[in-house]
């Protein structure tokens, strides 16, 4: 498959180009290799699932590509050109949105203002316009305010809009949080187990946001996740780490009958 | 042992408590459970059902969070321990994992699995002894023994947080989600854990669990939790036939269970009370 | 003007070795003061990331008790005795009021409910002491107080034996502290408590008892200090404002570390005794002590945000 | 009916171990009065206590709480001095500042409304540094001048200046950090490197005692240590005790213990339980002083009273008063205070009055005159205080003049 | 169900985003408002002008400046009072050099100089955090206090060393300086407070209040989300210090009159820490709950004895004094960490839900 051509799944979606490449990832940190020599991409409009053993390496990768760290050897390919050292606030405002493994929220915020966060890169008012509430910053605030309404409203939060995150039970978190990541409209939306403690029931809606996403905008989708239903049911294409090496690549058919895969991992075919 | 050490006799009783947070949050609106001595209890529920809310309010966790029980009450072995500080607490065999994991992210994973033993008096023999049988619980736990815990990963921590509660050698352990964030693989492992440390040194659980499918499988005893009540209780084995808990906890419908992918519209809950 | 920075000061330290030696002296014995005061803030930082203030005035509170207590005629020894105690009522009543009710809270309330403490403890400590001067009762407790005077290069070096009083104890007690919590089982709860309140509460680490030690240590240390450094200026309430200089000693040592404190100490109490003497009066009109010391924190801090020996920053997502 | 004369007073804070004798002598001797004489003219003395802990603050505020009633304000620091300094001129209340304050406050034409008297800080200077010639000529000699880094410190260094330059001696200022007050050594290390043949220190609080520790510890020979008269605590001292031997203080007053008043106080209030003092203290400078300050300003009500002929006087007819006390030796002795005052007058033009002053030495237990009254030589620096009251004057324009006074200058 | 909100139902978002979208607080604020510039004026005498009204919003200004900082960027500060200084001496400085120039201007602009040195020292927030910065800012603190005392051009070589304010006029009345009544003082103050806390109510529900509260909150995911921390740290002190150093020159120029360089030093900084944090960080009415309180509490403590006809001596009561603020600081602390604007916000909370008990 070159860089350029897309596929198309299972399902009949049509698979872009390469919007991600890693190449030749290696991380160390002190002693700790937690990454050695991976190298894998993602296309566009792909939901693109990391799976391996706790302490394989997978939160690190996202880390990496969202610039939290910066590999120790290894390059970053986005968009068809490699991307220099960047700030993480860089990477985000080049379209790269995520969700964290510990829920990173703002927790003295309503959720209201955490979704709007997601929305800072695309506001400009200078200062004095808003500390005078007038011209740009009001429209831009009305603005914003309608498309993370949109989004809140697809995320099923309404009635906790006004509430402050820190009281908010877990799995509602982890929604805002993902609400917060879509209301940046990013091109590559990386979520690190969005589903760890949900029950199946929420799983369900979880996965359903996570398509519908995918589907209506064609956000390009990378995801960590240890339920193996859920990323076998999900995933277009899957990477599979293991103390910080890949030992497996491909769709969730050969990855699930990859006996490395199985032996390190899964325990039992699934 | 097995099963003969499972009775009937009730070790931990908790009579329709209600909890409030900063004084205006209604959490928990009644909650009665009981757990068996020698039993593994689990508590089901959806997020925000208040099954923390629950472990913490035994443990005696809740005034650190502003948070008090106001009505009912709570007792251990027949004794009240409402008023206990959770040290006391675990000087008498209750010992809570918290969700979360909440290692102490500067000592490293042994210093943490140590401080587990903080209350034991039986001897530094004895405590070697049993951190071993941590490690042999956990080998991923003994490679990263000198690491400082707030550098391991996620499912690291998990591990270093259920080794720490076992160190203290409990009677009695309040789990907090222990699935949340495992692989696979890990998951069946802690249960067996749990299953095998029930079995062989009696210990009672009390395990809050999103995971209703191998939680259901592990407990003998189950509650369901919404919205601050008790829905639902029974055996395991009767939770587990239940069409609702089904449906709802264990996504299978009628035909077996279905894709995630599948799932076009979403569902509605449907609440047993509300 | 350059010569006046870079080369004139050293020519000065060079042609009188014998004063060098004495500001290295001074130098070194502010130094051991500042870490003193330091070291109470450290252990109790350590054991519930409480940034203390009110460390300084228990200084003040522990040595006007002292002496207090001795001119009611006890005996200096039993007096001694007699502060502890009310160091440890102070200890148990603190962690009574104030710390309980607020465990888990976010540490700026604690440091703010550790300035009520201090305003607390000035209001009532000048009703029951009284503002004046007070003589620290150096004789009545065996410390010596003469001096030995050595002429190095047939200078002068006058060494107060006070301050070599001050250096003996406070290595001792240092390397008491280091043993406690490196080699008990206590250590490590103190250490666990500083990471997570609610977790080291889950597994049975006893709030109430750790903090009621720690803070009863800290009062022994405030004592050690109160005795050290009324023997020097008396004691009042004036000696309050000395705590801040335990500050950039935290801030350059790291805030959980005890050999921080100590090399903090020492390293501030050097340089900034040569400093002023070399730099600051000859050029800026004195008196940079009260904000070299801060100054220097902050440029080692912007190259080690976590201070020469404090705990490493763990920052992840 | 009562003469309302609230006491800005310090008994808490960092400088209240100099307060506390201050304020037990003041309100000792008013309450000696009220309850001798009844007062003064007959009407009973009001010396209410308003405490600021010496925070500028906290003084501004009891100014404003007593300034309804008050006749006088006596604001016990350089700071709430110079605060309170301008709003006299509208609220028309005489500050009385015995011994400190702004010296330029000497000019009474500009500074119709404040008192320093009996003597200035530019007084103290000069007279030090008269004793000090005395002991042998300044020229090419080096003095040490050890303050405290705030107003009231550098308050006396134009007129030492001043006289360094006329005497022929090099003046070095070492300043003093109000956080370094307890801990000077390095202070004390820069005179030691300076060699200087005598210190000046104009201390206060705490700073006196860690200075004096320092110097007993430097082994800076004591004779050659000279302070201001707030540097001559006896307490502060005591620390040092035999020591400090040596070591002097100039001081416009003295604590005799042979003067009637000490007799009358004892026997009206002490005896009666009324003295928050306690015997030792009693003996001490600053008690002493605090007998003087408040006898200063009873002379005053006294002086104004019989002027305008009513013992109820206002504000406005007490600084009549205390521009027109003349504190004669006979004037002294009759009011008991033999010996614990020089005499001085005060007028319209000269609010400072420049009484002179002793020389006090430690010797080793208490302070002892060693000198005969030195007085100032105040022409030395009119002009200078001219200056200086007519930059206030302008920076606080509108600021009036007392016309009527500047020609008897 | 005094505090009812169900009915009031928003039909737009801008509608939604007004100041105050439930009608109560809009007439609670009426009345306050009504109260500042209308009765308190009419009635207030010299000294309640004087050590109640003048300096309660003087100090709320500052701790609301403080409050931008602390309470919203989460950079935890000790050396407010030095930016103060930095505004007073500023607005000295104009004042002197250009006597014609307006005061009220004068003192706005004062502010600019506080927010220039605030950034200089707010840099190395960038990467130094939590107490280490908060004892960072001390070497701020003391530092500009002992450059206020080293370098005399700043006080015009007085031979006090202390800055006097001298009489300012304004439309032919004097607005500062022994001259001005009290009155028209507190009006100057009252304006230019009311205007600084509108233009901070927009500034913290708008887009940089977000990005100030994301970094106070989890300053890492705040980066990753895409907020430049660097930028956001350093708006936050400069309009931090911007506000605290406008408090400074009013602080002097409004109400005490003259300053000596140690006004500036560390107890002001704290009490001014005090305000912000007994008030409630994170929010902008509680400087003002948080100054009446601290202020003000101390001059009724003071009042007290005399009004009840206690005989205590005024050191006493002092010394008490300062014991009762101590206790009540620690006291407030436990009842709500969050401050009284939190336990505002929680009455109002049962005050909806009120009579039922949840
Ligand atoms: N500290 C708190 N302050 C206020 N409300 C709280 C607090 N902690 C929890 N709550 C509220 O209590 C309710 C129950 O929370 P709890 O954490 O017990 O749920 P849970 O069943 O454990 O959910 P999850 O499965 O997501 O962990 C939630 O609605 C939550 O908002
Ligand atoms: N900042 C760091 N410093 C030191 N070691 C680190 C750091 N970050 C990660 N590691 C180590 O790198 C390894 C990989 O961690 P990572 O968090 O990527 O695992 P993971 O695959 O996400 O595991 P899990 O499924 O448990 O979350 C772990 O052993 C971890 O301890
Ligand atoms: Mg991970
Ligand atoms: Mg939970």
């Amino acid at each position: 498959m070159k860089d350029t051509e897309g596929y198309v799944t299972a399902d009949g979606r049509q698979i872009g180009g390469v919007l991600m490449e890693m190449r030749n990832i290696t991380l160390k940190f002190g002693g700790v290799t937690a990454i050695s020599d991976i190298s894998f991409d993602i296309r566009e409009g792909e939901i693109r699932a990391i799976i391996g053993p706790n302490g394989a390496g997978k939160s690190s990768m996202l880390n990496i590509i969202s610039g939290f760290y910066t590999p120790t050897i290894g390059e970053v390919w986005y968009k068809g050109a490699k991307r220099p050292p960047m700030k993480p606030y860089e990477v985000a405002r080049m379209g790269v949105a995520r969700t964290f493994q510990n829920i990173a929220l703002f927790e003295g915020m309503t959720v209201l203002d955490n979704v709007m966060t997601g929305r800072l890169t695309h506001m400009h008012a200078g200062i004095l316009s808003q500390a005078i509430w007038w011209g740009k910053a009001r429209d831009e605030e009305i603005a914003n305010r309608e498309k993370v309404e949109r989004v809140i409203d697809f995320l099923e939060i309404q009635n906790i809009r006004k509430t402050p995150v820190g009281r908010l039970p877990y799995g509602l978190k982890k929604r805002v949080e993902l609400a917060r990541a879509l209301a940046a409209e990013p091109s590559i939306l990386l979520l690190d187990e969005p589903m760890a403690g949900m029950n199946v029931e929420e799983k369900e809606d979880m996965s359903r946001f996570i398509l519908d996403v995918n589907d209506e905008f064609g956000t390009t989708i990378a995801l960590i996740e240890h339920d193996m239903g859920v990323v076998m049911d999900l995933s277009d294409r899957v990477v599979v780490m293991d103390y910080g090496k890949k030992i497996g690549d491909g769709t969730p058919e050969e990855v699930r009958n990859n006996q490395d895969v199985i032996d390190a991992y899964l325990g039992v075919p699934h | 042992m097995l099963d003969a050490a499972r009775t009937d006799e009730a070790l931990l009783e908790v009579n329709n408590i209600e909890v409030i947070y900063n004084h205006v949050i209604l959490v928990l609106k009644g909650v009665s459970l009981g757990v068996r001595k020698g039993g593994i209890t689990a508590l089901l529920g959806g997020n925000g059902a208040g099954k923390t809310t629950t472990l913490k309010a035994i443990s005696n966790l809740l005034h650190s969070e502003r948070g008090e029980v106001t009505k009912g009450s709570i007792l251990y072995k027949g004794e009240r321990v409402q008023d206990l500080d959770p040290a006391a607490l675990v000087k008498r065999g209750v010992i809570q994992v918290m969700e979360g994991r909440h290692c102490f992210s500067h000592l490293t994973v042994e210093e943490n699995l140590l401080t587990g033993a903080y209350t034991r008096r039986d001897g530094k023999g004895a405590v070697e002894a049993d951190l071993e049988m941590v490690y042999t619980y956990f080998p991923r736990l003994k490679e990263r023994r000198k690491s400082q815990s707030g550098y391991t990963s996620g499912g690291e921590q998990q591990m270093t947080a259920i080794g720490r509660a076992l160190m203290s050698r409990p009677e009695t352990v309040l789990l907090d989600e222990p699935s949340m964030g495992l692989a696979p693989q890990l998951v069946e492992q802690i249960f067996e854990i749990v299953k095998s440390v029930n079995e062989n040194e009696g210990v009672s659980f009390l395990l809050a669990e999103q995971n209703t499918n191998v939680a259901l499988r592990y407990a003998h005893q189950g509650y369901i939790l919404e919205n601050g009540r008790v829905v639902m209780e029974g055996s395991a084995a009767d939770l587990r036939e239940n069409p609702d808990v089904k449906e709802f906890y264990l996504g299978m419908s009628d035909e077996g269970r279905k894709s995630f992918r599948d799932v076009r519209s979403y569902r509605r809950r449907k609440r047993w009370l509300a | 003007m350059l010569n006046d920075i870079f080369i004139k000061p050293f020519v000065d330290m060079v042609s009188a070795p014998d004063f060098l030696l004495q500001v290295l002296w001074e130098g070194l014995v502010s130094g051991i003061l500042y870490a003193l005061i330091a070291l109470g803030f450290v252990l109790i930082f350590r054991s519930s990331r409480i940034f203390n203030f009110a460390q300084g005035i228990m200084v003040v509170f522990a040595a006007l008790t002292l002496v207090g207590l001795h001119a009611y005629g006890i005996p200096a020894w039993i007096a001694v005795a007699m502060t502890l105690g009310v160091m440890f009522v102070l200890a148990v009543s603190i962690e009574r009021i104030v710390l309980r009710p607020l465990v888990g809270q976010p540490d700026i309330i604690l440091f703010m409910a550790t300035i009520g403490i201090t305003l607390f403890l000035i209001g009532g400590g000048e009703i029951i002491f009284g503002g004046e001067n007070k003589q620290m009762i150096t004789a009545e407790l065996g410390i010596p107080t003469g001096d030995t005077v050595l002429e190095p290069w047939g200078g002068l070096l006058i060494l107060q034996h006070l301050d070599i009083t001050v250096v003996v104890v406070a290595t001792l007690l240092v390397a008491a502290l280091l043993a406690f919590l490196n080699y008990t089982r206590m250590g490590r709860a103190i250490r666990a408590l500083g990471d997570d309140h609610q977790a080291a509460l889950s597994v049975g680490i006893s709030l109430q008892t750790i903090w009621v030690l720690v803070w009863f240590i800290a009062g022994i240390i405030a004592l050690v200090t109160g005795i050290a450094w009324g023997a020097r200026a008396g004691v009042s309430f004036a000696l309050e404002v000395i705590a801040y200089k335990a500050l950039p000693v935290l801030m350059l040592g790291g805030l959980e570390s005890i050999t921080g404190a100590i090399i903090g100490g020492l390293m501030i109490g050097i340089l900034e005794k040569l400093f002023e003497i070399y730099w600051g009066q000859p050029l800026m009109g004195g008196n940079t002590e009260t904000w070299f010391a801060f100054v220097l924190a902050l440029v080692v801090l912007l190259f080690r945000p976590q201070g020469l020996f404090g705990e490493r920053i763990i920052e992840r997502v | 009916q009562e003469l309302y004369t609230p006491n800005l007073a310090y008994r808490t804070g960092p400088f209240a171990a100099t307060g506390i004798p201050l304020m037990n002598g003041q309100a000792d001797y008013l309450a000696m009065l009220n309850a001798r004489d009844g007062g003064i003219g007959g009407i009973p003395v009001n010396a209410e206590e308003c405490e600021t802990g010496y925070s500028t603050e906290k003084g501004v505020e009891c100014y404003e709480k007593t300034k309804g009633k008050a006749i006088v304000t006596q604001p016990w620091s350089t700071g709430i001095t110079l605060q309170v300094l301008p709003k006299t001129n509208i609220d028309m209340i005489p500050i009385l500042a015995p011994g400190y304050g702004f010296s330029p406050m000497m000019d009474g034409a500009t500074f119709q409304w404040a008192f320093n008297m009996p003597a200035g800080y530019w007084d103290a200077a000069d007279m030090i540094v008269q004793y000090l010639e005395s002991q042998g000529s300044l020229d090419g000699k080096k003095i040490a001048f050890l303050h405290l880094d705030h107003p009231f410190g550098k308050e006396p260094i134009p007129v030492l200046e001043q006289l360094a330059a006329a005497k022929g001696f090099s003046m070095v200022p070492i300043p003093v950090g109000l956080k370094e007050m307890q801990n000077q050594s390095a202070q004390w290390l820069q005179i030691r490197r300076e060699r200087p043949d005598y210190v000046v220190m104009w201390g206060w609080g705490a700073m006196n005692a860690g200075a004096i520790t320092e110097a007993v510890k430097t082994k800076f020979p004591m004779e050659n240590f000279v302070g201001v008269w707030w540097s001559g605590h006896d307490a502060d001292l005591r620390i040092a005790g035999a020591d400090a031997k040596g070591y002097k203080s100039i001081s416009w007053s003295f604590p005799n213990q042979d003067a009637p008043v000490m007799a009358a106080i004892k026997e009206h209030v002490v005896d009666k339980g009324l003295s928050k003092s306690d015997a030792e203290e009693m003996s001490g400078v600053f008690y002493g002083r605090g007998i003087v300050i408040s006898a200063i300003l009873a002379e005053g009500i006294a002086t104004a009273q019989a002027h305008f002929g009513t013992a109820e006087i206002n504000a406005e007819q007490l600084r009549w008063g205390l521009e027109n006390i003349n504190m004669t030796a006979e004037r002294i002795s009759e009011l008991g205070l033999d010996g614990m005052v020089p005499p001085f007058s005060t007028s319209c033009a000269d609010h400072t009055g420049h009484s002179g002053g002793w020389m006090l030495e430690w010797d080793g237990e208490k302070f002892v005159k060693v000198s005969d009254l030195l007085t100032a030589n105040v022409d030395g620096y009119k002009a200078l205080a001219q200056t200086n009251a007519a930059e206030y004057a302008s920076a606080n324009a509108p600021w009036p003049v007392n016309e009527n006074c500047s020609a008897t200058n | 169900m005094l505090y009812r909100t169900a009915g009031q139902f928003k039909t737009s978002y801008q509608a939604d985003q007004a100041l105050f979208p439930i009608r109560q607080d809009a007439f609670l604020l009426g009345i306050i408002l009504i109260l500042a510039w209308v009765v308190f004026p009419m009635t207030a005498s010299e000294f309640t002008f004087q050590t109640l009204l003048i300096p309660i919003l003087i100090y709320s200004l500052a701790a609301l400046g403080l409050n931008i900082l602390t309470g919203y960027a989460g950079q935890l500060s000790l050396g407010t009072a030095a930016f103060m200084g930095v505004g007073a001496y500023a607005c000295y400085k104009m004042i002197t050099i250009m006597p014609w120039m307006n005061p009220i201007v004068a003192i706005l602009l004062s502010g600019v100089f506080s927010a220039g040195i605030g950034v200089a020292f707010g840099i190395p927030s960038l990467r130094i955090k939590g107490f280490y910065l908060a004892i960072a800012t001390l070497a701020a603190q003391f530092f500009l206090v002992w450059l206020f005392e080293k370098w005399a051009w700043l006080y015009n070589y007085n031979a006090s060393g202390a800055i006097q304010v001298p009489n300012l006029e304004m439309f032919g009345t004097y607005v500062a300086g022994p001259q001005a009544s009290s009155i028209v003082q507190y009006y100057v103050v009252l304006f230019i407070v009311s205007l600084l806390t509108m233009l901070c109510i927009n500034l913290t529900r708008g887009n940089l209040g977000r990005t100030w509260k994301a970094t106070r909150d989890m300053d890492i995911a705040a980066e990753l989300i895409g907020i430049n921390l660097m930028k956001s740290k350093l708006t936050a002190f400069a309009v931090s210090s911007y506000i605290v150093g406008v408090a400074g020159a009013l602080f002097v120029f409004m109400w005490r009159g003259a300053a000596e360089p140690n006004l500036f030093d560390i107890p002001l900084s704290f009490r001014i820490l005090f305000i912000a944090i007994i008030g409630g960080l994170g929010s902008i009415m509680g400087n003002y709950l948080g100054a009446i309180l601290i202020v003000g509490l101390p001059v009724v403590l003071n009042l007290l004895p005399a009004a009840l006809g206690i005989p205590i001596d005024s050191a006493t009561v002092e010394h008490l004094n300062i014991m009762i603020v101590g206790s009540l600081i620690v006291f407030f602390l436990i009842v709500e960490p969050h401050g009284l604007a939190q336990l505002w916000r929680l009455i109002r909370e049962k005050l909806i839900i009120w009579p039922f008990p949840h």
